[in-house]
């Protein structure tokens, strides 16, 4: 398999053009807006966290090339259920496959089809593109749930 | 077809060895194919050249030194200047002035014009076609001097409306800046209607020519333009510098932009006096390499002939455009009638940073992907970004089929 | 001698060699013996060879590109960020801001740190030492604020006075501007006590680095300065690249120089959201070539150890000011306890242009003669100018005999 | 003759060193301040000019290097006693000298002993201080008499 086609493998391209949970929920206890401003990639996260810190409901809206939502509609499958130290660690595991410090083949770890996006290392220009959902989902799961509770 | 189109007559493989970048493959593999030419210009050799001359033979310091590569740099360094104003038939050479790049250019003239002319109420106008370099300085000095930014609009083929622009002409718009070449659309603006309406009001025009300079004849006297800017990169120069044109009567009348050596007559610590032009508005030791590499550039583009460089980049435009046109899912952002040698395009269902990567990564092109500098150009088209490419004489239509086979292979990944 | 000097243990012939000009004869005759460093220095083949390689084989344009080119342009160039960073101790890479120049960085501060913080009948320091580049932008920024400029005196040494500073700080002082070694006369100021005794009146700190950065050492983290800038072809570097080092927290809140492209997050007609550092301070294509040459120049200096250069270069100072000192009607202008490896000095009965074009053509020796681009010093030694020897480590003890030589031949000349 | 011998002719060290007509008339009619940024350099001059345009008599302050400094004092010296469209030609011919325009060996002139200063040409940076004083008189003479009789 070519370098390239590993990074647009089906599973990214299908998941690009036929996103998962995407919408704006009823309900949502965190928000976050996640915007790359050199290609223009935006997403909006919300989530729906428990009393028992379980991330109970994820969705997303948002545009982008196929990795920003393939890695939006993937990571939404991946975190959700997931207690929050849970997800914090995938996140993490994420975060250095594509920076090229976890090799998902090698090291043990959480990621499962998240493996798929391990190609991206390859391509400084598109880590960006892949860690935007997961910033936004960092970025929503610290904030203080009241602040965005208005959003019903 | 019986009636023949101009020819250009340029050995175009001939003209590609003076290019040493073209020789490269990327990651080498692929050969390269270069189609971002509206971001940066690669360098004949001549231009790589004189660099590396004037670091092993030539350099010293400019206009100071009472010796032999201190005479022999200021001399190169003026002699740049001179050929600088030939090229684009400035009347003096004094009213060349070199800056960094042309973002440069443009903001001295909005904070020195600005300081100058520009007063509470007063208005600028620009176009709704404009890199950020032709908007964020305007932007700035209308805030810093309570000034108005007023923005001509453009229709759906990414033209300027002349008479939208007709209408903003009042007696409180003290500066018009608009681009001569859209590097978003590839539009070619009608600067010279621009310039004669903007003048019935008295009103000075700065054209942004960045685009333009590197594909079509630049004659500002026949314009009549009161400033001009372009960037050295953009015109197979190197990087780090750039050229501010203006007519005398507006430089006397502004202030210097920077403080320091050369900038001045006389300093004392209560009172300075500022030097004549160029050099009131260049302080400090100027790019004097990057000014002689510059120089060569031009000079290189006049050997092979600018008339030439348009007719073929035109040809070049026309066989990539058919051939775009062909593909339905593919959709050309900006129609204008008189276009420089670029495309922007969408392709639908493929994001165009995808198109960018793969193209790369699986044909070795180079394109460029995003909202090129003009956020604003692309909200008007309701899209993030498009992709771009962009054609210089040095490209062939062997890079064109390339490109075309590259978008259909995308297409079909994406399917 | 008993007691055994400092060695620098560096094969100054071998260095030479890295210096192609070095080999070049002035006007194809007599040997260049270049000694007007502190104007500008000669390029090491490594820099040259970096900027060629560029063009031939990286060029593209940074930070956008999602193709090769752009990719390794991009990595060279903020690598390149890193090095300068590393090379003078920079805590993070984005307070390293690329300008075209050290009179630009100071421009830059001048009028951006002028806008945030500096308002009427405010005060910035400086010295009677300074540059006219850290003279002018002051100046500028205090006409156009309201403010005032304070110039702390000097001694008949050429030395900074130190109480006269003291005296100076108030809480109407806003900021602190001087140089850490004179252009025209050599003396290395005390700026880590100016630093000191600023800061407890939490006043910061700009330091003119440009004669530095060559000659010693520099650790912006050990010195606490707020700023710091040079400029690139001062440091063995191209033209057309400065730096300027800043604390992010007045980086932060200082408003941004230029407007364009990069220096964005978005732009609409309305209002512009600007990007984190360094971006918001580097508007337009960058000089990308220039920033990668000089990151190589800095790589050299540091392969051949700047505490060598420095032992070196103070050797060669001794012996020339031996030498002349034997001289009778020669005199030394500015006799700093601490001094950098650069001679300012007059001879009786002759002026300074005399002395630059008989060295010059006779012997084949650059030095400066003129006012070094600090009037004000001049003004105060009571001098219209001087002749400027400036040393660097590839000079050698033969080429100062020369320069002797040089100036008993022009004594007689003139007897 | 070494070109720079050339420049540096006794005549030229000798007007340096003793420079003639120098210091400030009792009387004048025209006066102009000549300044050169570059080295510093400065002049003063001061002229006489009679009713029939006849430079009475001329003199001059100021400081600056030797070819400055002699350039003034043999100007003086060749200009005293001419009539102000002579003076006028020779500074034309002068100029053409130092600017390579003019070969006082080959052609016709006034320039007299001044042709010392042909030397001047091969030295770009020294062209400015050669002609201050030129220029000076040409500013001196050409301004309104009245203006500077003040200055007596
Ligand atoms: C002390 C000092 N400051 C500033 C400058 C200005 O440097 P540049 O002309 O490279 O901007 C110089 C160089 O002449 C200098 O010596
Ligand atoms: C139309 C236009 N104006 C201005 C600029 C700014 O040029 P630079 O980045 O070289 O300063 C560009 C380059 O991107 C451009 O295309």
């Amino acid at each position: 398999m070519s370098k390239l086609s590993q990074l647009y493998q089906q599973l990214i391209i299908d998941h690009c053009k036929k996103p998962r949970n995407f919408g704006k929920p009823e309900h949502c206890t965190h928000h976050c807006e996640g915007h790359n401003p050199l290609c223009g990639d935006n997403i909006s996260l919300y989530l729906e966290v428990d009393e028992e810190d379980i991330v109970q409901n994820i969705k997303f809206e948002g545009s982008g090339c196929s990795i920003s939502q393939a890695s939006a509609s993937m990571m939404t499958q991946s975190l959700k259920g997931k207690s929050k130290e849970e997800a914090l660690q995938i996140f993490e595991e994420f975060q250095g496959m594509i920076m090229g410090n976890l090799d998902p083949e090698i090291e043990e770890n959480k990621l499962g089809k998240l493996a798929v996006f391990s190609g991206v290392k390859e391509y400084p220009s598109r880590v960006k593109c892949a860690i935007l959902a997961w910033h936004a989902f960092n970025g929503a799961i610290n904030s203080d749930g009241k602040e965005v509770s208005t959003e019903e | 077809m019986l009636t023949q189109a101009k020819t250009h007559n340029l050995n175009i493989q001939l003209i590609r060895e003076e290019f040493p970048i073209l020789q490269t493959k990327v990651r080498d593999k692929t050969p390269l194919v270069y189609l971002d030419n509206a971001a940066t210009t690669q360098k004949p050799r001549a231009v790589i050249e004189s660099i590396n001359r004037f670091y092993s033979e030539q350099n010293g310091t400019v206009r100071r030194g009472v010796y032999f590569l201190s005479e022999q740099a200021t001399a190169s360094f003026e002699e740049a200047r001179q050929t600088i104003a030939n090229f684009i038939n400035a009347p003096k050479s004094s009213e060349i002035i070199f800056t960094k790049g042309c973002t440069e250019s443009i903001n001295l003239v909005a904070q020195c014009f600005g300081a100058a002319f520009l007063q509470e109420n007063d208005e600028v106008i620009i176009s709704a076609l404009e890199h950020h370099a032709n908007i964020v300085p305007w932007q700035m000095a209308c805030a810093q001097r309570k000034a108005k930014l007023k923005v001509i609009s453009i229709n759906q083929n990414g033209e300027i409306d002349l008479e939208n622009f007709e209408s903003l002409l009042t007696e409180r718009v003290k500066i018009v800046a608009v681009s001569h070449i859209s590097n978003a659309l590839g539009s070619i603006n009608p600067i010279k209607e621009i310039i004669q309406k903007a003048h019935k009001f008295n009103i000075p025009v700065l054209i942004d020519g960045a685009q333009a300079v590197p594909h079509c004849k630049i004659d500002v006297q026949d314009l009549d333009c009161d400033f001009y800017a372009f960037s050295g990169h953009k015109v197979y120069g190197p990087t780090g510098i750039g050229v501010l044109y203006g007519k005398t009567k507006y430089l006397e009348k502004m202030p210097p932009y920077q403080g320091g050596g050369d900038m001045i007559e006389t300093v004392t610590f209560e009172k300075t006096t500022y030097a004549p032009l160029p050099a009131k508005f260049e302080a400090g030791t100027p790019a004097i390499a990057e000014a002689i590499g510059l120089a060569v550039a031009m000079n290189y583009l006049q050997t092979i002939g600018l008339d030439k460089i348009e007719i073929y980049e035109k040809q070049l435009l026309n066989y990539a455009t058919d051939k775009m046109q062909e593909i339905p899912e593919l959709k050309i952002i900006g129609n204008a009638c008189q276009k420089a040698s670029l495309i922007s395009f969408v392709l639908e269902g493929v994001h165009p940073h995808d198109i960018g990567t793969i193209l790369d990564q699986e044909f070795g092109i180079a394109v460029r992907a995003g909202h090129h500098c003009a956020q604003p150009v692309m909200k008007f088209f309701k899209v993030p970004a498009t992709t771009r490419a962009s054609f210089s004489f040095y490209n062939t239509y062997t890079e064109i089929d390339s490109l075309i086979a590259g978008i259909k292979h995308i297409l079909e990944v994406f399917k």
